[in-house]
């Protein structure tokens, strides 16, 4: 075994680097057949992996591969954890890429970097592997890390335009913070229990629990909760919640296979899978749970409302993403893990779905991404459109669809928490339904139905697009419509993570709701109960009303909601604090240290103050020294005199 | 009583002939004046029983040292006016110093005692002892080492002197006096057999 | 008669001691400013015998009919006392007049600790053999300062020529006489003397050949006379050091000096080569025979021999050129020198020859 | 230089010779044999006779042709040879001869002045070659010296007291001679 | 009755006559170099008298080991004055001023 779950990420590194480093020797087919074969080959172990563990009850595997380094006692490993979750993990992850690989044929078919793209997307599905698939902590930071790159690289990959590259740099800094967290937390976790592995450190989490931080002014923290909010704070910033969220609008700069790659389906997942995976951490403070909570809450509402003003079509799924990344976090927040993972594979599909369409549409509109210039698709690109709508409605939840069952099943489990702030989340999350609803819908009548805003000549050139970019959206468009069906069951209720995702019971809200659960038909009947199902419909139906019905209206409304719409078009001024404030301050801050610091402390001081005062030094001495042979024997001599002196007086 | 008759008149030559070679104008002046200052050095050794090195002082310096100090004084052209530019302004501060050091080294001597008892002459000497012999015994044994670099170091001086002052000439001529000596008639005559010339 | 000697018992030891030092110190100076007198008689006759000439043969001893022109150097000596001085004008006068006393007074002062007898020695020092080469180096200031001196061109340049030669040969000297120390064990010359008794085999003038030539040699090149004479070059530097010199400063400072170093070193050779006043019979004759003895006389003959080689080989061989005399000094006679103290340090390692170290 | 080291000799001759020669060469000069052989030569000549002449007591001989100090002869009555016909001035090479002549009392021709400058005269006899009375000759006579500035002008007087003291000899010595010319 | 400290001062007095012999000639090379000697010279007495005094004889040895020193030091400081001179056609100390800072 341990063989192919090496094989699993070995085979996309292996194909990263063919595509990498001898690109121009294999050639453009070469690339992406070669890559895809590896993330084939990924895939097609990930699934009997899984159905080894899912449906043939294979134990759970947990053994190191090899020893990087042992340092006082500190043994730093890489080995696997394979489970329910990893296997779910691992299948998503190879599935999405394989389908971004497929995709990446089409949408990339012109562009120079085509091997260098697939070899990073390769090495992006090789870095997610290793960190879902790590069975401690060195690994999982290295997988972090990796992935971080590696989004860098893509982020940045058309390294010619100013903005790819702010964007990378952005993503890459509010990366940073995160990774700070996340590394204190490691550290923590490793202070306290002395080892890298998992296994040790949830055997030891009830030791953490005993021991306290002081930390600012004063306040003792429980240890416990440091070490958390320092791995959320990692999450946050791989997930992008708020207020490390900023990044994440900003890469959709890159091309978009990986927009949908890496900030849809899988990178920006790997926050949640982390704090899933950490469950049994965070199980034991309440306090931590709560921010995760709070955190996700307002990520889910508040960076909808941003969807709703995007004109930009990426952009629009891109505050979809954070919005439903939100939606996780605060499934996390109230100890629905299992809620959160369903909820991430199901988005991981649809979203994926969406980003896809997207691209299909911007492919189709000669990489016009305004929506504004836009309309009435909907007969030049019928499988886009089609699949795309079935992603939108996967998406806003209705009912049937894959992300009806997961949302709905998280709105129910926030309502049944009892955790600080789930009053809060519940608002939030419900309130976020007509709004995902409304910009979805937005969206969607604004690119595919309504009045044709194009101009001409690319409305010419409108067509559908090939059968690799097609392929992948029908592909991923059938999981999002019908695997919310067959998974919610046994992943929601049915104790698929079992062992592997530790709640305690104060918390068991699934547990709560399992009680009610019959099937999924029956699940569905309900959803007319509740009013989620109705917002999203008003949601629908607003849009309706606003874009194809009274296309005019918003921008009355626009007229009259100035400043509202003022800070949403400034994403409430997040970039603007972090640009003037955070980097501001930090530039002024780095200036203060260049000035002081720098020049005047070590380069004027310390270094040119050294050379002056050897200068100086040696302008003196040269006086000394003259020269003339009679000074230096007078120097000599007086000294000596001096010195004959100085004995005879201490004597 | 002889003694401290030769001392005092021995010293006090000494000190006016290192006078002599502070003040005096003409270098050449100077360098006799050391010569002097030496040869009663040597003698003052003598009277302390230290004849080796009494008689190698002369053997060495005034036998070899200041001849050359003499030889490079004598060919060497020097302007005398402009060497004794600033005598009278350094003066003062000279003798200042030399007066600071004398005191110094008086109340050294006088007021330190310096743990020897001072009011007595030196241990006599056992007969029969030879300074030079005992000296010898001294520096073959414990000072060997020391001895053979003292060697080293003076040919190192005689080749160091040497390479500094050598120079190649143009158009200086030198003679391989072996090829001379090995240069036989049969090298260089030839002798020929020339018949008579006839008269016709 | 009585009572000058009566006087004399009534004064001190020492002062009787002293006066007698004294007289002695004259005794043996007077003695050798008369040898000088008279080698400077002999030379003139012996080149002229060489050159089939009769020499000096007129100035007889108070007219007497004998011994015809034995005077002849007490005339000369006459002459030049009497003769002016002559200052030249730019000159160091002082020095020029100081110059023929500082080479007259080591020539003479070396005499203090030659043996002319087992009994008979002005100062009997241990450092003997030192002090004798010593005052020998000294001897070049006399030549020196009458070169510079005299404020003349060809003066100082034979004062120069002079004073390198005798400086570049003292060293061949000093390592000749290296030689007779070791051979000897001691630097007294009495002790040199002593240690060679026991014969003609026995004087080291048979195991130290070469360096009893080599010493010899040097002592002509010391003393520069002929052929090691450039520093007076006739022909090219008029006459050297002393060009400026005349009257009574050209007799101490060419004359005598000259001759009495000459004498010297033919002493010294003498002394240390071939067993000073030792017996050239001793091993021969019964050790009670008369000519067995050691005697001033043997002593006297042996002087007398290597001064004969003085002017025999300057009647002899034609003068030196100045570069190859130096190279003769260091490039021949020192290595030649240490080579021969390298082989006598051999042959007294294997206890060959009559050596006292080993 | 007497003592070197000795080199082969000269490239181009036979092996065996060159280095026969050159131990030749080298014993010879190591053991100082020519130097020897000079002391050896000047040794023996040491004892050799002398050469020496004593000159005061002795005097090595003369020819009655030597040409010394001047002389003017007279004939036997006591009369001078001279006539003054200034030959001997005129062949003169060093221009050593000054003739003055006027007629005397007894109405002959006679010098009134004739003086022969010492320091001029290279004594080659031209002077007696050319007199056609043999009144000017050259005595054997060379020891004679001059104390005083001008004694080197032979004044007629000086010359004819010359010629009156060796009278004798001068006559012998031309006799001697005569047959030869 | 002569004493050790006779001696003492008598070097002490050479070597200040020495001191103020660089100061008042310091122009000429070859003075400052006989000075040096002087110097040294006194040091050398001061040697020799202690050696004499306390009947050690390691006093003279050093001595030696001086006088050869200075030896070879007045050799080598010749030569160079010698060269100096061919150099600068002087031996002023003013005109050696080459090593200024």
């Amino acid at each position: 075994m341990e063989q192919i779950y090496l094989a699993i990420p070995l085979a996309p590194l292996l194909a990263a680097l063919l595509a990498g480093l001898a690109g121009k020797w294999i050639g453009r087919v070469g690339a992406h057949c070669v890559t895809i074969l590896g993330v084939a080959t990924a895939l097609a172990l990930s699934l009997w992996v899984f159905y080894g563990q899912v449906f043939e009850g294979a134990p759970r595997y947990n053994a190191t591969v090899y020893t990087w380094l042992v340092s006082d006692g500190l043994s730093m490993q890489i080995g696997f954890l394979i489970d329910h979750l990893t296997a779910l993990m691992m299948v998503v992850v190879t599935f999405v890429s394989l389908m971004v690989h497929i995709y990446t044929i089409g949408y990339m078919h012109d562009d120079p970097g085509y091997q260098r793209f697939f070899s990073y997307i390769s090495l992006f599905t090789f870095a997610m592997l290793m960190l879902v698939m790590s069975n401690n902590f060195l690994q999982l930071f290295f997988g972090w890390e990796a992935v971080g790159l590696v989004s860098y690289l893509l982020i940045g990959f058309w390294f010619t335009r100013p903005s790819a590259i702010f964007a990378n740099m952005k993503a890459f800094l509010v990366n940073r913070v995160g990774d700070l967290g996340f590394l204190l937390g490691i550290a923590g976790v490793v202070h306290y229990t002395g080892s890298l592995a998992y296994s040790d450190a949830f055997q030891a989490a009830p030791e953490i629990l005993k021991h306290s931080l002081v930390l600012f002014n004063g306040h003792a923290w429980n240890a416990m909760t440091v070490i958390c909010i320092c791995l959320f704070i990692g999450a946050m910033g791989k997930s992008a919640q708020v207020p490390l969220h900023v990044w994440l609008p900003d890469s959709m700069e890159g091309p978009t296979p990986i927009s949908a790659l890496i900030h849809a389906a899988t990178m920006v997942t790997a926050g949640i899978f982390m704090v899933a995976r950490m469950s049994p951490l965070f199980e034991l403070s309440p306090t931590a749970l709560s921010v995760v909570l709070v955190i996700g809450a307002t990520t889910a509402l508040f960076m909808g409302f941003l969807g709703m003003v995007a004109n930009d079509i990426k952009r629009v799924v891109a505050y979809s993403t954070l919005s439903q990344l939100g939606y996780m976090t605060v499934a996390l927040g109230v100890s629905a893990y299992s809620a959160a993972i369903f909820h991430l594979m199901t988005h991981a599909f649809f979203k994926a779905l969406l980003f896809l369409g997207a691209g299909s549409v911007i492919v189709a509109m000669h990489h016009e991404q305004d929506m504004r210039r836009m309309g009435g698709l909907r007969k030049y690109l019928p499988i886009t459109y089609v699949t795309s709508l079935l992603g939108a409605l996967a998406l806003i939840g209705f009912p049937g669809f894959s992300g009806f069952f997961s949302k709905d099943a998280l709105i129910e489990a926030v309502g049944e928490s009892h955790a600080v702030g789930a009053c809060y989340a519940q608002w939030c999350v419900t309130a976020g339904v007509f709004i995902t609803a409304f910009y979805t819908f937005r969206m969607i009548f604004m690119t595919f139905h309504g009045t044709e805003r194009m101009d001409a000549h690319t409305r010419e050139h409108l067509h559908e697009s090939p059968w690799v970019v097609t392929l992948p959206l029908v592909l991923l468009a059938i999981p999002s419509v019908f695997i919310g069906w067959f998974t919610v069951g046994p992943v929601l209720f049915g104790g698929f993570f079992d062992g592997v995702i530790t709640v305690a019971p104060a918390h068991d809200v699934l547990g709560h709701l399992g009680h009610h659960f019959e099937s999924p038909w029956r699940f569905l009947l309900e959803a007319f109960e509740a009013p989620t199902l109705y917002l999203a419909a008003s949601g629908v139906a607003l849009a309706w009303l606003f874009y194809l019905k009274r296309p005019e209206w918003p921008a009355k409304i626009t007229a009259r909601l100035g400043p509202v719409l003022s800070i949403l078009e400034h994403k409430y001024g997040f970039d603007w604090f972090n640009q003037q404030v955070l980097a501001g301050g930090s530039r002024l801050l780095g200036q203060a240290f260049w000035r002081v610091g720098d020049q005047w402390l070590i380069d004027g001081a310390l270094v040119n103050g050294s050379a002056k005062t050897v200068d100086w030094l040696a302008h003196a001495t040269r006086r000394l020294q003259s020269g003339y042979l009679y000074h230096y024997a007078f120097v000599m001599i007086i000294g000596l005199a001096s010195v004959l002196a100085w004995f005879l007086w201490r004597a | 009583m002889l003694t401290t008759i030769l001392f005092y008149v021995f010293a006090s030559v000494l000190v006016g002939a290192a006078l002599g070679v502070v003040l005096c104008k003409n270098p050449v002046h100077a360098a006799l004046s050391l010569v002097l200052a030496f040869f009663n050095s040597a003698a003052l050794w003598l009277l302390l029983q230290a004849e080796f090195l009494g008689i190698v002082l002369v053997l060495v310096y005034v036998g070899a040292v200041m001849v050359l100090f003499l030889f490079v004084v004598m060919m060497l052209d020097i302007n005398i006016a402009q060497m004794r530019e600033g005598f009278t302004r350094y003066a003062p501060l000279g003798v200042l110093v030399a007066a600071i050091m004398v005191a110094e080294i008086t109340y050294v001597v006088w007021v330190r005692h310096l743990g020897i008892d001072l009011s007595v002459w030196a241990p006599a000497m056992p007969a029969g002892f030879s300074n030079t012999k005992a000296l010898g015994a001294v520096l073959y044994t414990d000072y060997l080492l020391p001895f053979q670099l003292a060697a080293v170091v003076l040919l190192v001086a005689i080749v160091g002197a040497i390479s500094l002052t050598m120079r190649k000439r143009a158009g200086y001529k030198q003679q391989d006096i072996a090829a001379q000596v090995a240069v036989r008639w049969q090298d260089r005559v030839r002798v020929m057999k020339v018949d008579s010339e006839q008269v016709r | 008669m009585a009572t000058l000697l009566n006087y004399w018992m009534q004064l001190p030891t020492e002062i009787q001691s002293l006066i007698l030092m004294v007289l002695e110190i004259i005794g043996v100076m007077l003695a050798v400013v008369v040898l000088v007198a008279l080698m400077t008689y002999a030379e003139r006759k012996v080149i002229g015998f060489i050159q089939a000439r009769h020499g000096p043969n007129q100035i007889r001893i108070f007219g007497l009919p004998f011994l015809k022109g034995v005077a002849q150097p007490f005339a000369d000596v006459i002459k030049l006392l009497l003769k002016e001085v002559i200052v030249p004008t730019k000159s160091d006068k002082v020095l020029f007049l100081v110059a023929p006393l500082l080479a007259l007074v080591p020539a003479l002062s070396t005499w203090a600790v030659v043996p002319f007898s087992p009994s008979f020695v002005l100062a009997n020092i241990d450092a003997g053999l030192l002090f004798v080469l010593a005052l020998t180096s000294l001897g070049v200031y006399g030549i020196i300062l009458a070169g510079w001196a005299a404020n003349s061109k060809y003066a100082l340049l034979g004062a120069m020529r002079s004073a390198a030669q005798i400086v570049a040969y003292e060293i061949a000297m000093g390592f000749a006489l290296v030689g007779v120390l070791m051979a000897a064990g001691s630097l007294n010359l009495s002790a040199i003397v002593e240690s060679q008794s026991g014969g003609v085999s026995h004087w080291y003038w048979l195991w130290l050949f070469p360096l009893m030539v080599i010493y010899f040699i040097s002592g002509i090149a010391e003393t520069n006379r002929a052929p090691f004479d450039v520093a007076e070059g006739e022909s090219e530097i008029v006459a050297g050091f002393h060009v400026e010199y005349s009257g009574a400063t050209f007799a101490t400072l060419f004359a005598l000096p000259e001759y009495a170093n000459m004498i010297l070193v033919a002493t010294l050779a003498a002394l240390m080569f071939l067993g000073g006043w030792l017996s050239p019979l001793q091993g021969v004759l019964p050790s009670s025979a008369a000519f067995a003895q050691p005697s001033f006389i043997w002593l006297a003959l042996k002087v007398a021999l290597f001064l004969f080689c003085f002017l025999w080989f300057r009647a002899t061989f034609p003068r030196y050129r100045y570069d190859q005399i130096m190279r003769l000094g260091w490039k021949v006679f020192i290595p030649l020198t240490i080579v021969w103290i390298g082989v006598e340090c051999g042959l007294a390692w294997f206890h060959v020859g009559p050596w006292a170290v080993g | 230089m007497w003592l070197s080291v000795v080199p082969c000799g000269p490239v181009g001759r036979g092996l065996k010779d060159s280095t026969v020669a050159s131990l030749r060469n080298l014993t010879k000069t190591l053991l100082l044999g020519e130097l020897l052989s000079g002391l050896g030569l000047t040794f023996k000549y040491m004892w050799k006779p002398k050469f020496t002449v004593h000159y005061p007591e002795e005097k090595t001989p003369q020819s009655v042709r030597y040409r010394g100090l001047h002389a003017l002869r007279r004939y036997p009555n006591g009369e001078e040879r001279c006539i003054a016909c200034k030959l001997c001035e005129a062949v003169c090479p060093a221009l050593a001869i000054t003739i003055e002549s006027d007629v005397s009392k007894d109405g002959t021709r006679r010098t009134t002045r004739y003086d022969i400058d010492l320091f001029k005269c290279i004594y080659c006899g031209f002077c007696e070659e050319a007199c056609p009375v043999d009144a000017i000759v050259e005595t054997r006579i060379h020891e004679y010296h001059m104390e005083n500035r001008g004694e080197n002008i032979m004044t007629k007087d000086k010359l004819l007291a010359v010629g009156d003291r060796f009278q004798a000899m001068i006559t012998a010595d031309k006799t001697a001679d005569a047959p030869y010319r | 009755m002569i004493g050790l400290p006779h001696f003492l001062v008598l070097a002490g007095v050479l070597f200040s006559i020495a001191v103020a012999g660089i100061f008042l000639n310091r122009k000429n090379v070859i003075v400052l170099l006989m000075c040096i000697e002087l110097m040294l010279l006194a040091v050398n007495f001061n040697f020799v008298a202690f050696s004499r005094w306390l009947g050690d004889l390691n006093g003279q040895v050093f001595v030696f080991f001086i006088l050869t020193v200075a030896a070879a030091e007045s050799a080598i400081g010749l030569a160079i004055l010698v060269v100096l001179f061919r150099e600068r056609r002087s031996i002023n100390v003013d005109s050696l001023n080459r090593m200024r800072g």
